[in-house]
């Protein structure tokens, strides 16, 4: 069945069709997220309006959560996910990635009046993660800490919020916007694991559409389109301690 | 299909799987005694406490578990009360399981016979002793097949647990859906672990309402 | 004349705005047997409900034993010891065997013993032919068994009045006549004292002392039983006892 | 703190969102009632046929979603079935579907309990006036059932009402989704905000649900005199 | 003698393995009134209902007008035409007036103009005195109304016979007179062929010209009415007539 789900996201049928369908981030400040006006906005919708132009067609976006990105691609619910989506080696299994567009790394926030700030300080504490994330992955594979796992972003900050646990970890991208809207948390640990690339990806087997996406990226990484979209969505939620080579690639 | 898939994540849902029962047996334990109270003082009006109660059981039942567990778990800690994910899903449990054991339990409680209430005035009882006689155990037994029917729908809202972080069945199948995408494998692990939790009690269940229906209960 | 037992005096009863029951006034005496009779409709039982205070009503008095009934719950509790009452339709408790449901009310209601509630309660069941039933649950009788059990089961707290409210209304023809044997036997051999409502004209000629014939709530005719079936005062009662046969 | 509240409520058009997230999920409920209610009496009456095989398949039908939960089912529906049968319908119709198939299994279950439950002695009246089987359906079982029924289904409908609120875990933005949005987007202007839009949403659905409540329960009290 | 309407012949009914109905045989010839009497259980019902086909039976016949009715569930539909039946249990549709009652089975069934039954209906109606009630639900009546309604309902299909079961038995004793009534013009003035099921002693005396006396499923009496009411042939009949009067 990959080659018939394969060929309705192909690149001839997108154009067909006149809409790429996006999965997205809905509640996820500044990278896919609605304002108040009810408009999506973000990183990633940047990125997902530009390739939609690009290919001369509508955007229409599905909002996902981390747990069901993939699934969302499998059974033909969107034909892209461009949901800040972690490059890793049991992914690459299940859907196809393309030239990543962002740098990554899981961070740990805990309150500044009882800051966590190495790996250690962790042991048997519970922390919260978002289900289907990098962060869960990484702590679920390692042990030694207790989990709590939510849906959605909404759900895990207003658990930290409530003081559910000792930390939250997450990407340390988001993790620096969400510290700076809530002064009274810290990013304490700001690497941990391995150094990821966040990629667009396409069903298994989209030959099509995932090259088109490849040179897509390419363009726009040498257009600078990475920066100017920094610039526009993300530099306003950072604090000083990040710049614009801690998240975009070139 | 991979059955390797299945038989490594088995110990998880073992234990997810004791957890639902656990969190369904507090559940619907707790529902019966606030439900069969409830009922009881609304059969017998009793002053103030019966509107009180009244009002209780509209508005659990008139409103998604959901979005009381929510309410619960995320927005009261706002106003200074925090409770567990653990006590607030049983809290949203038996809030709501009580209000339709109530229903229930007034259902069979108005399907006794007014002349078996007359009978037992005329025999010189008081409203406790009418109660505890004649409306209860009558009560009950008619109340049976609705009562079932409640245990198999608070059994089944467990499932929204996961709305709020506690890892029982349905929780732990998304859970482990987002780290492997193994959707097939734990989805089917997850209908057969309700399948096995439910098709004995449904089983059960029919059999108590048929002696119910034929009137051989209490034998 | 004997002690008198119950005595209503101007009875009156509405449900909502309609009249039921218009100045009633009548007294029973220790031992009498008094008929309740009248078409359908006619207020029959809502009246022996009111002398047992199922029914509440809105203005005169009972007097039990010449004492007037204080109309709260806890008091007619008292009074409901004294008077038994058995209806139409034979409620027996279905969750209980007919020992049970014998032992019931006297052992939870009056507190007496157990075991000495059981062996009166073996000698009235053999009253009335039922000594092998006492361990069956109800469903198991016919119409006729489960209508003398309540009669038993009223018995057995010792009551100073019985009402029967059309007690073999809903029962087989040929299971009626045990039953109206039954209460004759109440009555000529143990002097209870009854008010009886029933359509079985030939019964109610035979053990009547005394006959209230009602008709939408009034009584029309209060007269010794003997005279009413002879010669009716009213044409009312008249058609009404020629109507009951055909 | 009450300031806030009209704040988050009204701020850019916030309000007007959730009643179109309300709206979703109202319209999903009707539509699938709608699908559901058609199926399941036609799925109820073919289980009071004597059919031994069928009543068995349509059986396992009913225990089928009697068994599973309904976040799961949604699951399912939306992700398992475009995989498994190529059916590949956008979100909304995909969460009728499942509703669809989910009432009227317990819809069938309502409507053979009502045909099943007019008393006999109403099927021989018919039968002894000659009426054909297709007529005694037709003019006596059929009308005396959907008015036994009638509570239970206004009971079914909010059941179906309230559990539109899971739909947001199939991408559907329906108002629990969209008040998820506007929490997050008002999180640090406005700390409370999850409290009054979680609140607000717990209203809307009770004011929704409760006067079906009220109506099934003065049907069922007049069946009962 | 008359045309023969009905014979049954050697039928014989099990529920099960209980053996209900024991080898009947009888024949019912135009404009007769059979009487059907017995204790309760004795399988009254159960024949009755054979006899238009709500029960099948195990071995035996039907014939009617001489033909052998063959059973299946088609030709039972025609026959039901000419049988009319009504029951204790005053069974009208309660989801339709009194005039939708009556209307249905002569217009969906056999096919009648409306309005030509409606007018027919019209005059039924007013022979049993309802014919204010046509528009009523009949929820609105009373029991002996809708018992009368009932029967016109059947009437209106122009039966060639009627069978009655206990029409009388929940009705207020003052409403049975009416019905009886009815019963007895439709016999004496329509010479309708009947058969009727009934506890009501006097009115079967006065009414059957043939009586069968049933127990345990066997006919114990085929008798002439006159005769079994005079001096009925068995034992048991003669105990069964007694217990029918106190
Ligand atoms: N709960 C009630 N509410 C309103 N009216 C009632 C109620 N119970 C009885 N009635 C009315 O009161 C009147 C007397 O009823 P009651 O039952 O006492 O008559 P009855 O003489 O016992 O008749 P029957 O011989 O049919 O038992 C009737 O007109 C009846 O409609
Ligand atoms: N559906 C049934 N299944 C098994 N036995 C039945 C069934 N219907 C009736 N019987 C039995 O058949 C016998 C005859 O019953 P039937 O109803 O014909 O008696 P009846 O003479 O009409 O009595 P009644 O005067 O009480 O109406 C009884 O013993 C009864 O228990
Ligand atoms: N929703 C998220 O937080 C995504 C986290 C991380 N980028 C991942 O892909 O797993
Ligand atoms: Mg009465
Ligand atoms: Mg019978």
């Amino acid at each position: 069945n990959d080659s018939t789900g394969g060929s309705d996201s192909s690149v001839v049928a997108i154009k067909k069709r006149g809409v790429l369908r996006v999965a997205v981030f809905g509640d996820l400040p500044p990278y896919g997220w609605v304002d108040e006006h009810g408009n999506r906005r973000g990183y990633d919708l940047r990125l997902a309006r530009r390739m939609a132009k690009d290919l001369g067609v509508k955007a229409k976006f599905t909002q996902v959560n981390a747990n069901n990105r993939v699934d969302t691609l499998n059974s033909d619910k969107a034909d892209i996910v461009l949901a800040n989506f972690t490059v890793t080696p049991e992914r690459k299994q299940v859907a196809d990635f393309a030239r990543p567009y962002m740098k990554v790394s899981v961070g740990v926030i805990s309150p500044k009046n009882a800051p966590i700030t190495n790996e250690h300080q962790l042991k048997n504490k519970t922390v919260i993660v978002n289900k289907g994330t990098t962060a869960e992955n990484y702590f679920t594979e390692k042990g030694g800490v207790h989990l709590l796992k939510f849906d959605s972003k909404t759900q895990q900050f207003n658990a930290i919020k409530n003081k559910r646990a000792a930390a939250l970890a997450d990407d340390n991208s988001y993790l620096y916007a969400w510290v700076k809207r809530n002064p009274s948390y810290t990013v304490g640990i700001k690497n941990i694991g391995p150094n990821q690339y966040i990629a667009p990806a396409v069903k298994k087997g989209n030959k099509s559409l995932l090259d088109w996406t490849n040179q897509e990226i390419t363009k726009l990484t040498n257009q600078g389109f990475f920066v100017t979209d920094y610039n526009k969505e993300l530099k306003p939620y950072f604090g000083k301690e990040v710049k614009p080579s801690d998240i975009v690639l070139n | 299909m991979n059955w390797q898939v299945i038989s490594h994540s088995l110990p998880i849902f073992a234990q997810a799987f004791k957890l639902t029962l656990w969190l369904s047996f507090v559940g619907i334990l707790g529902s019966l005694i606030v439900g069969a109270l409830s009922s009881l003082i609304q059969y017998f009006k009793v002053p103030i406490l019966s509107q009180l109660f009244t009002a209780y059981v509209e508005l659990a039942r008139n409103t998604p578990l959901l979005i009381q567990l929510f309410f619960l778990y995320y927005a009261f800690p706002v106003i200074g009360l925090k409770m567990s994910a653990t006590t607030c899903g049983i809290i949203g449990l038996i809030f709501l399981g009580g209000a339709y054991m109530a229903e229930g339990f007034t259902g069979g409680f108005s399907g006794v016979n007014q002349t078996q209430i007359d009978n037992g005035k005329a025999l010189g009882m008081n409203n406790l002793q009418l109660a505890r006689y004649v409306v209860f155990p009558q009560g009950f037994a008619l109340s049976m097949p609705a009562l079932a029917a409640n245990v198999i729908f608070l059994i089944k809202e467990t499932s929204i647990f996961s709305v709020i972080a506690i890892p029982e069945l349905t929780n732990t199948a998304l859970d482990l859906i987002g780290m492997y995408y193994r959707s097939n494998e734990y989805l089917f692990v997850l209908v057969v672990a309700y399948a096995i939790i439910l098709i004995p009690i449904i089983l059960l269940l029919n059999l108590l309402e048929r002696r119910v229906r034929y009137g051989t209960f209490g034998d | 004349m004997t002690e008198e037992i119950l005595r209503v005096e101007n009875l009156n009863k509405f449900y909502g705005d309609r009249h039921i029951l218009h100045d009633i006034n009548f007294t029973l005496h220790q031992g009498e047997v008094l008929t309740l009779l009248g078409p359908s409709g006619s207020g029959k039982s809502t009246l022996i409900r009111c002398l047992n205070g199922l029914e509440d009503f809105s203005s005169g008095a009972v007097y039990f034993k010449g004492e007037k009934i204080n109309l709260t719950d806890k008091n007619w509790q008292e009074i409901r010891q004294k008077i038994g009452m058995v209806f139409q339709s034979y409620d027996l408790f279905p969750n209980l065997t007919v020992m049970e449901n014998i032992l019931l009310a006297p052992t939870k209601v009056q507190k007496r013993a157990k075991d000495q509630v059981a062996q009166d309660a073996e000698g009235l069941l053999k009253d009335v032919g039922l000594e092998k039933y006492a361990d069956s649950y109800t469903r198991e009788l016919s119409g006729g068994q489960k209508q003398r059990i309540a009669i038993v089961r009223a018995l057995i707290m010792h009551p100073e009045v019985m009402l029967f409210d059309e007690v073999t209304a809903s029962l087989d023809p040929e299971m009626v006549r045990g039953i109206l044997q039954i209460m004759t036997k109440l009555s000529k051999e143990h002097h209870m004292t009854m008010i009886i409502v029933t359509h079985e004209m030939g019964f109610a000629e035979q053990i009547a002392d005394q006959v209230l014939f009602l008709e939408d709530g009034h009584i029309l005719e209060n007269t010794p039983g003997k005279t009413f079936f002879a010669q009716p005062k009213t044409e009312r009662a008249r058609d009404f006892l020629e109507s009951m046969d055909f | 703190m009450e300031h806030s509240v009209i704040n988050v409520l009204f701020a850019g058009n916030n309000f007007a969102r959730i009643m179109q997230g309300l709206w979703t999920s109202v319209w999903i409920s009707v539509d699938s009632l709608a699908a559901g209610l058609v199926l399941g009496t036609f799925l109820g009456i073919l289980r009071t046929l004597p059919n031994k095989p069928l009543r068995f398949i349509l059986r396992l039908y009913l225990e089928f979603f009697r068994i599973v939960p309904t976040i799961v089912l949604l699951y399912l529906v939306y992700y398992i079935l475009p995989r498994s049968f190529n059916i590949n319908w956008p979100a909304s119709w995909m969460a009728i579907l499942a509703f669809a198939l989910w009432v009227a299994a317990e819809f069938s279950d309502i409507v053979r309990g009502a045909i099943e439950s007019v008393p006999v002695t109403q099927k021989e009246s018919g039968l002894a006036l000659g009426l054909s089987k297709t007529q005694l359906f037709c003019y006596v079982l059929l009308p005396q059932a959907v008015q036994l029924e009638l509570p239970a289904t206004i009971n079914l409908a909010t059941r179906v009402i309230k559990t539109t609120s899971l739909l947001m875990m199939i991408s559907i933005m329906d108002v629990i989704a969209i008040g998820q949005q506007i929490i997050e987007a008002n999180n640090q202007k406005y700390p409370t905000a999850v409290f009054w839009i979680y609140g607000l949403i717990f209203i809307l659905y009770f004011i929704i649900d409760y006067p079906l409540s009220l109506w099934s329960k003065k049907l069922a009290a007049k069946e009962n005199r």
